[in-house]
């Protein structure tokens, strides 16, 4: 990728999520702090193109890229199904505690 | 082309909706819908990815998935609510782990990468490799692996030689077109030592500032590694997370009221602030159960202030039950939550969500510190720092300006704690020596089950 | 510009420009539609450009383009100056009116 | 190519700070430090273009600047408030037009461009030339150069013909390596004509979505040639300020309860709803100026509720005079807005700054509506949709749904106007029935001129 546009892309992706979590209430910081540890998870893609592009035969390059697959996919499972707990728990009035009947 | 030109696509969806998942996290409504597609394009994202044209190893790809991703799932499944914080960290660390693995693979394949690429790997590869030492440190604190506070000696020292000597090792090795696997290994040994020593001598309370910071980190090192993989779903979600994370951490210093600089470079030691500030009059008035009971029984509004303490003693579902006992009996009960109540942002409001309190019945600081005159009760359980009047008048006080939940101003003040226990910034509390307070000591979880027994007592 | 950096621009940008406008208050409206009239006032940039590549042996180039800057810069300036003078207006209670004595 | 990075670099800044000046808009504050730091951004933007190697036509470039800011620049420095819209308008236009001429240049020059360039080249310079000649008339409209609303038979038959005839001629020439001059020729004149016929149609009142829509067009337009130049701070900028104009689009159209749809493609025709609703009972009583002044000298707590009228009438003077004599007649003296007051959004704020209201003396929808209870005089200046109770009453009312502002919950409401006119929506207003509503005949300078006469005459 050319320069000058990942910079525009660091830039703008700066922008976007610092205006986008600021909106957060408090109330939900825990949730969103989990979620947003959810969402670098992305970098089991990353990882799986390392360990796809790997040599077959060097054994250290598959002995990392197998690490790196292997934490990413933890990122990512983890995270979700942390930050989903987390978020189903919380309800409103509306509906009595113990959600679905 | 195609091919690619269809996976590169998937990318772009999936960082589109993980905006719109984060952004959906504005309100607890649509929050967890927001979690769930992104769940969804996080599984599409991954599913692609083996439609990427010339990918080997893939049995090991699947095998590495499968494994990790099973052993966080069931791990994440089975944790304990209360426990949610050092996963959170663990988590946090393996991406910062697979990131600096991301380079390490790089740098042992040899690749030629222009200047800024190679900058950024080695930028990327150390953040992430401190991310994961540190997060692992963070972890072992919080679970209680590791219980004290560890200070070398000339700590900041240490950390500047030691930062110094990663950078340039890193960026020597991720210059240099063949590197040799050894200088490899002494790069990363120092970037999770590094990690390692930043971490160490912060003491667990301060734990939940150093896991924000180790997020934005991890969310930088994935958008630099992104950068050389030449993948802008990387980086977009990684910087998204990287921007987020920051605001979270400064959000949480302010509220706090100490500079994250302060927090990692000089921890608070232990008996902080003791001894300063001005001497507080007055004697500490204790209560029964039962005085407690009739007290809350006979009122129109209790305001219901919990705090760290509650969460150490997990006492939140006690907690519900007594306010709905109480609201049966036709008080009106509110919960007051601090924006640092408890040991992250936010813990109070997990915890009571997890215990079923609804949250139109929670309200936070702005909400609710206008309507303690009208309360006939403010009941604080395990809470300290947060309603320390000393905050709004002592110059002096370590907490001075931290904005704090006015409790004093309630006709009466209920404050359950186990004795004479300062809170998290170690200093007195005036409140407890006020007019209208009194104590109920006992841990939060025995005392609020005694304050039910009197409660439905006095029902008949 | 490869086309997935760009189409990558185009999406942040929508999202930062959607979350920092959705910030401004109903009494900045009017400076806002005008100040976001100025932004896209940076066509000037693009129009000099157009202009500085055309063949000075065409005038049918040359002429389009001269229009391009002479639009660019009028859309700029107008648009800045407009902008100004209305936010010039917006005083608060705590200075008198008159601003500057 | 070191230069090239230097201008890449400058543009790169240019476009951070036109985002962070947009920011700067959020508080009334910063807004205007926004604007000027937007501006510097600008002229360096401009400054450094100078540099880009090979570019050629440079006294052509610089006559053109001076020439095109020149006339701007005086124009907008001497133009009166109430014009504003109109040369927000023009203004806009020629930042579409310059991005179809961008276009232009390109294709006259028939340099070959790949699919996707070549479709946003076309696209680009549609919507630019659509935004030119659109704004064009609606310049023409509010300055009152074009007094009706022309309707072709079979409008929209007419559009969509058109608009596909443009879209075809337009793809196909930029797909083409060597469309010749004539080719260009019609593509432009379609475009231009495109927009001619979408905005001729549509009525005056109905201008400023019309405009905030054509400034989207602009941003996009310009977003697109961004991408044909390959130069991604028009593609920031220009999508900044079309997903902005969308977004202001669509604030407009949702407070004013009518879907953008319906304003382009089914204008109101004048005599609009009328026959329809409810009728309304009841006797419009008229109050002197003398009356007036009375009552509001002797009130404690006054609300202005300034509309449309005042805008055409250019009374914020008079109105503001008047308000501080009550002032100093010891009266509370307040503004309420409605969000669609006037003929654009915020449109009664920039009028009342003008005349030096202070801005903390002005509230909003959500911020008053609760207030009129106690307020002892309501006047409604010129307003009259948007005080119109029947938004709240009566279903089969146009406006029925639309927040308004309950000036008939005041104890009395004058309202000044010149006779029975209807607003924009052309209905009646159930208000100036109400027992509690007297009506204050003529034109708001005047009007208002009389009761300040009065009240000093009271004042002794
Ligand atoms: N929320 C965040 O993001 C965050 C992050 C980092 C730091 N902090 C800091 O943490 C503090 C939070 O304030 P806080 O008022 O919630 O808590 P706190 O000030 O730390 O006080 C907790 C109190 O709970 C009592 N307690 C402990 N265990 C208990 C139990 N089992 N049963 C009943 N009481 C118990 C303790 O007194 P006894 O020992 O006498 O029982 C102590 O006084 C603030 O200073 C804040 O700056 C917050
Ligand atoms: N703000 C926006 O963004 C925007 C954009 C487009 C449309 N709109 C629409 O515009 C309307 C705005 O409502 P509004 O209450 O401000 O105005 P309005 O409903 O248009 O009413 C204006 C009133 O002012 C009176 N008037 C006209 N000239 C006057 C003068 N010289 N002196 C005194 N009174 C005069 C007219 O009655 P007489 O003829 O009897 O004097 C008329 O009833 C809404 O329907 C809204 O949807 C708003």
């Amino acid at each position: 990728m050319e320069g000058f546009a990942a910079l525009y892309i660091f830039m703008l992706a700066a922008f976007a999520g610092y205006e986008v979590i600021s909106r957060v209430p408090v109330i939900l910081h825990t949730p969103l702090m989990s979620g947003s540890n959810f969402v670098h998870g992305v970098v089991l893609i990353g990882a799986m193109v390392a360990l796809g592009h790997a040599d077959p035969d060097d054994p250290v390059q598959l002995v990392i890229g197998f690490f790196a697959v292997f934490l990413g996919a933890a990122n990512a499972a983890g995270g979700y199904i942390v930050t989903e707990r987390m978020l189903a728990m919380f309800k409103s009035g509306g509906r009595k505690e113990g959600g679905a009947k | 082309m195609s091919s690619n030109w269809f996976v590169s696509m998937a990318y772009f969806i999936a960082a589109v909706v993980f905006i719109l998942g984060l952004k959906a996290m504005s309100s607890p409504v649509t929050a967890r819908r927001g979690i769930v597609w992104a769940g969804f394009a996080m599984i599409g994202a991954t599913v692609v990815t083996f439609f990427m044209p010339g990918l080997h190893n893939v049995g090991l790809i699947v095998t590495a998935i499968v494994l990790g991703g099973g052993v966080a799932w069931w791990s994440g499944k089975t944790v304990k609510m209360t426990d949610m914080p050092q996963m959170v960290a663990i988590y946090n660390g393996m991406g910062g782990g697979a990131a600096a693995a991301i380079a390490a693979v790089e740098l042992v394949r040899g690749a030629p990468h222009d200047g800024v690429t190679a900058t950024l790997m080695a930028l990327g590869a150390i953040i992430g490799a401190v991310a994961f030492a540190g997060s692992c440190v963070a972890f072992a604190k919080l679970q209680g692996i590791m219980k004290k506070a560890i200070r070398l000696p000339a700590q900041n020292n240490v950390n500047f030689f030691l930062a110094l000597a990663t950078f340039g090792v890193g960026l020597t090795v991720s210059y240099s077109t063949q590197a040799s696997g050894f200088e490899v290994f002494i790069f990363f040994a120092l970037a999770l030592a590094l990690g390692t020593v930043l971490v160490m001598p912060i003491g667990g309370a301060d734990m939940p500032v150093v896991i924000s910071l180790l997020n934005a980190f991890t969310g930088l090192a994935v958008g630099f590694e992104g950068f050389v993989l030449g993948n802008p779903a990387l980086i977009v979600a990684g910087i998204v997370v990287g921007a987020s994370g920051t605001l979270l951490t400064q959000l949480m210093a302010k509220a706090m009221n100490r500079p994250i600089r302060n927090i990692i470079f000089a921890p608070l030691t232990g008996a902080a602030a003791e001894g300063e500030g001005e001497a507080i009059e007055g004697t500490m008035k204790e209560f029964s159960a039962l005085d407690a009971a009739s007290v809350m029984r006979y009122a129109n509004k209790v305001v219901i202030v919990p705090g760290y303490g509650m969460a150490v003693a997990g006492a939140q579902h006690k907690v519900w039950e007594m306010a709905q006992l109480l609201e049966e009996a036709g008080v009106e009960v509110v919960f007051a939550i601090h924006p640092v109540a408890g040991r992250m942002p936010g813990h109070m409001n997990v915890l009571l969500a997890e215990a079923g309190v609804p949250y139109d019945k929670i309200f936070d600081l702005e909400e609710i510190n206008a309507d303690f005159p009208q309360a006939d009760v403010a009941l604080v359980i395990g809470a300290n720092d947060v309603v320390n009047p000393v905050a709004r008048t002592d110059k002096s006080s370590p907490i001075y300006g931290m904005p704090i939940l006015n409790v004093d101003m309630a006709q009466n003040v209920i404050v359950v704690k186990r004795g004479k226990g300062t809170g998290y910034s170690g200093i007195e509390n005036a409140l407890f020596y006020k007019d209208n307070c009194r104590m109920l000591y006992g841990s939060a979880q025995q005392a609020i089950g005694e304050v039910i027994t009197h409660v439905k007592a006095l029902e008949g």
